[in-house]
């Protein structure tokens, strides 16, 4: 129990993965949550009933099931449009991922836009403009604009980072030719949380955009798009307990319209000739096909879940559990943190090195010896690493579920890690 | 649908009975509203007398018996009311229709159009039933300018 | 029991939806396949167990659960693949929906190709080239191919339709300047079954690339990529009682090397600096972020589903199944079927019209008091109705859990139908 | 992993002792190699002999057990046959590394290597195997220009 009311252990028994016992009759010790999270039954249970005895396809079937399915998946719009304090429920968009909701965006800006009497002159974009992001960005964060940029003739500039782990927004990176800037608002491998209204308040002074990459935000902390004065922000589902399949773009309702369609197809258009169409209003102008319609009713359940602990509990226990390891892995011979190393503006995710040993091994005999999963590589984030001379970290990362238990399963088996290739 | 059949009685009745359909003057202003996705179509005229209240509301069209019906019960509970009070009952239609089958239908200011409650279920019906009601909206917008 | 060992009162003991009872005791009668399938247990539960002790995120993981992922999601891969018959299981993309496929397919065309040394000449397209359809594509392949013509400029063309419902392949719509031909493989309306091969012929004769949208031939036939010999073919799970949430493209590996990339982000990249990247090999490149792991783990259970049963049977079945219902809908009066009405190049999909009565009120009826499900609308296929003058049809298909007495109570019900409207 | 480490104590003592490491003279090609996904990289020689045998191997380089060690194994398996036996013996490891832990490792050809066959289940992990021994390859077919 880490705060009044969250109690670890009833959560615990909501997770049927934590039954499984690993050969020799270990438990196994989840601390990858920052890479995807693991599901409640509550979640998997409503996909199940869904997709036995409810499932139809949405919008345009008119009969029993078609309604069903329709209500769940419109119904799963309206629990993540309240999760995350969006104005409208049309202002939430259903992606396959984050990434495809960060290159939705980024699609919406170019130069044929100049041409049609539609385009909205904030999403032109071509030689001389600027695109902004930072060198601590996920490559979902960073490729999709490298693309945009290659595309238009556009210039792609980036915030450095500090050897504290935070966002260097000295220089004048952000200037009037910026057009959008799009950074993390925690790092997935740094845990910083970054200063969204410092990041805004340049990003308007020069008339920019700024989209938010949410993913390891949203499911740690309260998050409230309308507070937080973006324009765009991406999260996905697989992070939140929910199921894989599922993203969610936010965008503020009046640029959303002026944006024109990124996927083309069923569902998202009014009306079709063969030589032209018109579009369908928001959010379904962006939800070309059949949707991820269980996927976004799971969710929805997700949502539910995490909403009926609270997310105020949940990020504060994450918070003991930070408290907790920072404390432990300082007591590790040779280990240096990648990131913040005090409780200041940080999530519950810790990377590191151990001196002489590569995170490779580390990762797989924690995994091979302790059943402890945690994370190595570059976590998708190799300019970071670059930033800090290596080429790779071990990350551990925590959730709801986690415990100060498997916190000590981890330090003692980076102990061992260190026998075995002493 | 399951339980509530979305054709009650009283839509099939003004299906087939429609009610002021036809389209006649005087008429203060017509507008022509077109269901892209499924094609139906109302061309509707609203005559508003000196007093404020709606004299006439004339109207053609084709299309399924929902928006046809929902015409002609639009017909009927806005001809002789004020204009205002009028388009305080196309809201509260309309918030029934958009609610997705989750709001509950105030019978005191919808009457007869109440019957279209199980509509809202169906998001592909809902443009149907509300087609002649934002035509109407629209013309008595036109109408006052 | 239409053909040898295809026992379809076994089959039906598969589908949890068919154990619905509507009130009144009314079973529910699904023929409404061609929008969206239902799934057999075996689908169902195999998404239920993976997301309860399997679960967690592929390739980058090395821990027991990202191992068991991976190796199921590549598995689903490999099963996907040797079902279509794919010459190799790289050449097989998970994408989200089949729109997605082909979007994707579009992207890869344009006027930037032409800056770098990388373009292919093949996807070089600018004014005066030429995308070629049919009028009697779904959306899904008119909308991308549209949008396309607009940001490059190129011209959109099309292959008409005959009465008959058939591809009216005269007139030389294909020319020198066509770069890509993209039909459907059976159309989602008519039933009708395009001959792929003489487009192909005038394809290859004009240099222009070949994709063929299958959404609607891969559920009911056995389809066999390599020999039908185009480039490209997209096709969708939930059509073919897989999940929603995951499509696919099939590509010739060649073409697909040459492709640029379309989503950018994590899992699709190779090396990643702050001011370019390189790219994964294939099937890799094209799927960026997590993508739908337990979705595509589904659709390898339904492809497993369908091959243990049989394509060949299956499509004996609704053979059968659409010669029973082509006779019985000629009994209804004022019925006018729009399509093919032998069984010549056809599949078991019928779109109708009642003289005098709306689709919307035909539909609404037969769900209302018969529990059947059929579609009703213009099926994401708006210039095939405009085509023929209609705004709207009702839309009866058929899959391999339908019976010839649910035919029967399709018959009943439109006959129902014409007393309520009378 | 489940039931079977990858950690082999043949790797561990591969790791912690390499067998050939070091680069010599003479050689008659030599070839870097990177992976750019994690960073490790093999500086790898080859020596041809005139009977077409491999006299030596020789690298240095940097990366996690499991590719320093595949280097070390490259090196016992290679020096010493001819350039057609082992790059049967490549063959055979490639196949098994990249069979997704769905390939029986033939222990025939592979000797030592089969100690590798754990890894093949971990996608991340079967590059750093497969690096050394692609190095080898590329620097076989240059020897031979
Ligand atoms: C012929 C055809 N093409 C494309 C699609 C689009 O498939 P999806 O909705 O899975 O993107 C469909 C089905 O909706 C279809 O019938
Ligand atoms: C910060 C951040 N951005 C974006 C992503 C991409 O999310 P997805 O894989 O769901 O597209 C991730 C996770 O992988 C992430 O941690």
């Amino acid at each position: 129990m880490t705060s009044a009311g969250f109690d670890v252990d009833r959560i615990r028994k909501d997770f049927p993965f934590l039954s499984r016992e690993l050969p020799g009759g270990r438990p196994l010790v989840y601390l990858d949550s920052g890479n995807s999270s693991q599901k409640p039954a509550q979640v998997i249970e409503t996909m199940r009933e869904h997709l036995a005895l409810h499932y139809g396809n949405v919008g345009r079937a008119m009969h029993v099931l078609g309604s069903e399915s329709t209500e769940a998946y419109e119904g799963a719009r309206d629990k993540v449009a309240a999760f995350v304090g969006a104005p409208s429920r049309d202002e939430v968009i259903f992606t396959k991922n984050a990434s495809e909701a960060l290159n939705l965006v980024a699609h919406a800006f170019g130069p044929h836009l100049w041409r049609g009497a539609e385009g909205d002159p904030r999403f032109a974009l071509g030689p001389g403009d600027e695109i902004v992001i930072s060198e601590m960005e996920h490559h979902s964060n960073i490729v999709p604009w490298q693309l945009l940029a290659q595309r238009t003739g556009a210039t792609l500039k980036w915030f450095g980072v500090t050897d504290e782990g935070r966002l260097d927004l000295s220089g004048d990176v952000i200037t009037e030719r910026t057009k959008i800037v799009s950074i993390a608002h925690q790092s997935n491998v740094l845990g910083t949380v970054n200063p969204v209204a410092e990041v805004l308040r340049l990003a308007r002074a020069a008339g920019a955009l700024v989209m938010l990459d949410a993913s390891q935000s949203v499911p740690h902390h309260p998050v409230n798009v309308a507070e937080l004065g973006v324009d765009f922000v991406a999260f996905t589902g697989h992070k939140m307990v929910g199921p894989s399949g599922i993203g969610v773009l936010w965008g503020r309702r009046e640029l959303l319209e002026a944006m024109p369609p990124f996927l083309g197809g069923g569902e998202m258009i009014e009306a079709v000739w063969m030589d032209h169409s018109t579009y369908a209003p928001v959010p379904h102008k962006f939800e070309a096909g059949t949707p991820p319609i269980v996927e976004a009713i799971g969710l929805g359940a997700a949502v539910d879940y995490l909403t009926e602990i609270g997310m105020d509990a949940i990020e504060a226990h994450e918070r003991s559990l930070t408290a907790y390891a920072l404390d432990a892995l300082r007591e590790v011979p040779g280990l240096r943190l990648i990131g913040p190393d005090s409780l200041d503006l940080r999530g519950g995710t810790l990377s590191f090195t151990l001196e002489g040993i590569h995170p490779h091994d580390v990762g797989q005999i924690l995994d091979d010896s302790f059943g402890v999963a945690v994370r190595v590589g570059h976590h998708c984030a190799r300019p970071l690493h670059l930033r800090f001379g290596i080429p790779a970290t071990t990350r551990a990362s925590f959730y709801l579920y986690n415990t100060t238990g498997e916190i000590d399963a981890l330090v003692r088996g980076l102990h061992h890690v260190q026998k075995v290739f002493a | 649908m399951i339980g509530e059949s979305m054709y009650q009685e009283l839509i099939l009745e003004h299906y087939k009975h429609p009610q002021g359909r036809g389209l006649r003057e005087p008429y203060d202003a017509e507008v022509h509203h077109v269901n892209p996705t499924c094609g139906d179509e109302i061309t509707l005229r609203v005559k508003v007398g000196d007093s404020g209240k709606i004299e006439d509301v004339s109207y053609d069209g084709q299309g399924c018996s929902i928006s046809q019906a929902a015409a002609s019960v639009l017909y009927e509970l806005t001809t002789g009311s004020t204009v205002e009070e009028t388009l305080s009952v196309v809201d509260e239609f309309t918030r029934l229709m958009q609610g997705r089958g989750q709001v509950e239908a105030d019978e005191e200011v919808l009457g007869d159009a109440v019957a279209f409650a199980g509509v809202a279920k169906f998001p592909a019906r809902v443009k149907c039933a509300l087609l002649s009601w934002m035509a109407y909206k629209d013309a008595v917008v036109r109408s006052a300018r």
